[in-house]
């Protein structure tokens, strides 16, 4: 089996059983809810502005080992980073999952980042893709929300 | 008792074969990410044997033409295939008289058909009573019906151990209850419901019994005279048919003083402007070009399921999910939810540490097909304490090797998730 | 412009060769009373080309699941399938939101879905305007749902020429006037009904407009954008599809604002016992498992007719019906009800002395397939005086030499009939 | 083609053009209707009864050459025969349209009841059955309601 198509890699699995960034913020800058009426399942993503960058990222709720490997990702990798690049890297997770690999690899990351592309074997399991994305709607949400309250 | 994993020559006789049927069904030799399929999502919609698909198309290729009123050769065949088609699908449930049978699109729109048009006669205060185990098309048009009309819904609750606690029968059926309407086979659970005291408690208070027989048809064989019930509802998907069609059947005294449902061609007798007439039953409730092919094609499942004998349907049903039981029970971790005996073949289980849904996604990476999610049940699922299961399901074609496969794949998931 | 007797090996370009595309249709090959098959038909349900039946069979034989919420191999690929054979027939019929496009068993069930959910608003002295030449599929469901509210029918008349009467729409449609539901095409005198006015009218009185389209869909290239109606409903199978599938497109902001029509798995967001939230458009509106073979099975029609060309078809359907009309026009004693131009391709009939039955019959023994009765069409046959007519339709498939078969029929008939 | 199978037979074409026994009794001692919802066609059948014969047959309606003819036909055949006779007349007819050749045959009649054999035709028309029976039919019934009604 292609390495791409293994969605439960290593890196997922370690992510989704000790989950990184979990908790809440009592008063975010920012703050999505992501919902998947493929299962009900919900994720909640609370972040921390500070000079154009998200100085934390924390995220709560249950779900599948997708979702929650994938969330605890995003904390990760976003974490430090310029709202622009925190939206690019949204942006690369829709275009990997999509399958759509060009416009994924156009963007050019760290090491840190390309971790992400552990979820590119999810495009063959279409009904999960919304499970590796629903954290990242859920930034992507958040960062609108607040660039729209002029935050 | 047979041995389903007798020699595929062996004789078929009163027991089934289940290496042999096999065979008359093409989808199992497909290949699901190069692995051969393993299909145990039964209870969400079987596969269809040959003949089913055959007799469909030999009615597209031979006879295609609408149905009824028509005075030509074509028409004159489909007309006598589609009511050909209603007398099998009336005999197979033990219904006497096939103008009972009424075609539908499924389960559902039957049950619809029921709360809509025998429920307009609801009153304010009026009790529906539906078990805690029902499938939302149990209970969701029975919702509507009484919203309509200020009517109630209450649940039959069930017990731990997953069945109808008929204890709390008496506190729930009371005079002002209209209808119960319940499942005969749990799509969650398994659990095979007992009519008698269902019907007993509804007759006590002059109350009318539906049965949501959609997972029951396909596994059980079926009398509708001696389950003394007033209406059946089934799906021709869940049982060998193809898509599209299902039934309703009732008695002919209740059929005949409700209002029409859908309005339309077929339905009529005399139409002005202003008014109409309506036909007799079948027609008057089924409005509209109906779905012949379809019923040809239910036709062509209800004669193999014959063949087959639904009494070895049962054992052999009863068998595999008796072996599954076993296997699944020897998972570290696995909860069974539902009844161990005495039940049809939808397990629905919960690993723990595993999310349904990457349950069934490990699963398919083996080729292993189940159904991850509530199951159109959550109700259910709201009274195990769960918001999700698994659930594997089992029909004629299932052979012990799949259960094995199962268990393997469900070691595997316990050893990628567990870590 | 094409030549419909053209050379069988001709180019098929724009225009449509329908000598050729009789071998896509295997039921043409076949003998009825020892004559070749002529089949005149096509109003009351059209024959299905090759691509369609193969479509469905490689459903069942590779993809069949149940569709929604699976994620296993086969539900994935099925739920892909019946969710792009919604987009291919919102694309048919120009739809841009293929949610806007709701699955239902036919024209009929689309109606009633509008008439009992949309209708459920209501209000005593409402207005619902029909026209004198409804099919009962788009008259009775609107008489149910007016006699619920107290609401009234009208019906825009017709000239004796078989057009609508436009004269007669301002004092038809006043500002009670609620909905206008009319047929683009007549099924029985083959009219095509002008949409701007009626649209217009509706509009000065903020009335709502749905569209009978079961005989345009087949035969024109339709555009709902630029029709501008409200709610469209067609059936799959008058267009080359399966039985038992259908659909109604609504605008999104309507649909979102109805209440549900029928309830069950697929349609829910939340359940519990006591109460329900609805899903999204389209799902809020088809509940239970759909004719998802079906759903294929049309989607290849669709693909079929868009390689055809609707442009082509529609010219085809114009030619044939020309000359139909021509060749009945030298039968002696022989009414043609309807208008001999700018008309579909059914042709209803009365030919002096000979009961339309007899005539169907009398062809039928020559392998000639037409229908005879009402047609579905009560009101209108009242309105032109007569108990019943006999009708021959045609479409993609029919020639010229099949159209010379029925008038040597008629000849005959009028021999054996007249003595 | 096979006689049989041949439905517009002579016999038949000529009493549709020129229907016999059509008319209404005043006070009829028997009387029915009979109504084919396939083409909404009716046929309504006066009777006069004395001695246990069927002295007039009589009948109004409008219909198929088929349903015209089985009703003319009826009219000439069943006059002055007992009610037994008329009643086995029309057994006859249904066991004859039904294809039940053997039970057709069994009764053993006259010429001119013979003449009803032309209908046997119609049995490879299942829809126009009811055409050729409308009328026995509504004998049937009203020989029952008479018979019923102690006339
Ligand atoms: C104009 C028209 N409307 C509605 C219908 C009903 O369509 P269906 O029977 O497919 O529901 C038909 C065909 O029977 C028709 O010709
Ligand atoms: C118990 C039960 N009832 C009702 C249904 C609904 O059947 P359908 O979707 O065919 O209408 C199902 C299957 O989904 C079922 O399992
Ligand atoms: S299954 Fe619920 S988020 Fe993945
Ligand atoms: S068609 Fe009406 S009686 Fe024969």
């Amino acid at each position: 089996m292609d390495d791409l198509a293994d969605l439960y890699q290593e890196i997922i699995l370690d992510h989704s059983r000790r989950p990184r960034g979990q908790g809440r913020i009592a008063a975010p800058d920012a703050h999505a809810e992501g919902y998947n009426p493929l299962c009900g399942d919900r994720i909640s993503l609370d972040l921390d502005l500070a000079d154009g960058r998200v100085a934390q990222a924390v995220f709560q709720g249950q779900g599948c080992a997708i979702s929650q490997a994938s969330a605890s990702l995003l904390t990760e990798t976003v974490q430090g980073r310029t709202v622009e690049e925190a939206r690019a890297l949204a942006a690369q997770m829709f275009a990997l999952v999509a399958g759509d690999l060009a416009a994924a690899e156009a963007v050019d990351f760290d090491e840190q980042a390309e971790a992400l592309a552990a979820f590119a074997g999810v495009r063959d399991y279409p009904s999960r893709v919304k499970c590796a994305t629903l954290a990242w709607h859920a930034l992507k949400q958040a960062l609108d929300e607040a660039a729209a309250a002029g935050v | 008792m047979a041995d389903p994993m007798a020699d595929p020559k062996s004789d078929r006789g009163a027991s089934l074969d289940p290496h042999r049927i096999r065979a008359d069904f093409p989808i199992l030799q497909r290949q699901v990410r190069r692995r051969p399929l393993v299909y145990l999502d039964s209870a969400a919609t079987t596969q269809k044997p040959l003949a089913v698909l055959e007799a469909m198309d030999h009615y597209y290729r031979q006879s295609n033409a609408n149905v009824h009123r028509g005075v030509h050769t074509l028409a004159e065949e489909a007309t006598a295939l589609y009511e050909g088609a209603r007398r099998k699908v009336a005999a197979f449930i033990g219904a006497t008289d096939p103008a009972e049978l009424i075609f539908t699109r499924g389960t559902t729109e039957a049950i619809n058909l029921v709360a809509a048009s025998w429920g307009a006669a609801l009153k304010p205060g009026d009790v529906i009573a539906v078990t805690e185990m029902e499938h939302h098309a149990n209970l969701v048009p029975w919702q509507l019906a009484a919203a309509k009309a200020g009517a109630e819904i209450r649940a039959i609750p069930i017990t731990d151990g997953g069945l109808l606690d008929l204890d709390a029968l008496d506190r729930v059926i009371d005079e002002r209850c209209r209808m119960i309407a319940f499942t005969l086979v749990s799509n969650v659970l398994g659990t095979r419901n007992p009519v008698a005291p269902l019907v007993a408690a509804a007759r006590r208070v002059g109350a009318r019994v539906l049965v949501d027989a959609a997972q029951a048809a396909p596994q059980l064989a079926l009398d509708v005279t001696a389950l003394g019930v007033d209406f059946l509802a089934f799906s021709s998907h869940k049982m060998g048919g193809p898509t599209g069609i299902g039934a309703l059947w009732g008695r002919r005294a209740l059929l005949d003083a409700m209002p029409p449902y859908q309005g339309g061609g077929e339905m009529i007798q005399r139409v002005t402007i202003q008014s109409s007439t309506w036909a007799e039953l079948p027609q008057k409730f089924e409005a509209g070009t109906p779905a012949i092919a379809e019923a040809v094609g239910w036709g062509a499942a209800v004669d193999y399921l014959t063949g087959l004998g639904m009494d070895a349907v049962a054992r052999h049903e009863e068998e595999v999910t008796a072996y599954a039981l076993q296997r699944l029970g020897e998972i570290p971790g696995l909860t069974i939810h539902g009844p161990l005996v005495n039940r049809g073949g939808a397990i629905s289980f919960s690993l723990a540490g595993a999310h349904p849904h990457d349950i069934a996604t490990i699963l398919d990476t083996r080729g292993i097909a189940v159904r991850a999610g509530h199951h159109c049940a959550q109700p259910l699922h709201a009274r195990l304490g769960i918001p999700a299961s698994s659930r594997a399901s089992v029909w004629v074609y299932t052979v012990r090797e799949e259960i094995d496969a199962l268990a393997e794949g469900l070691l595997a998931v316990g050893r990628v998730l567990g870590g």
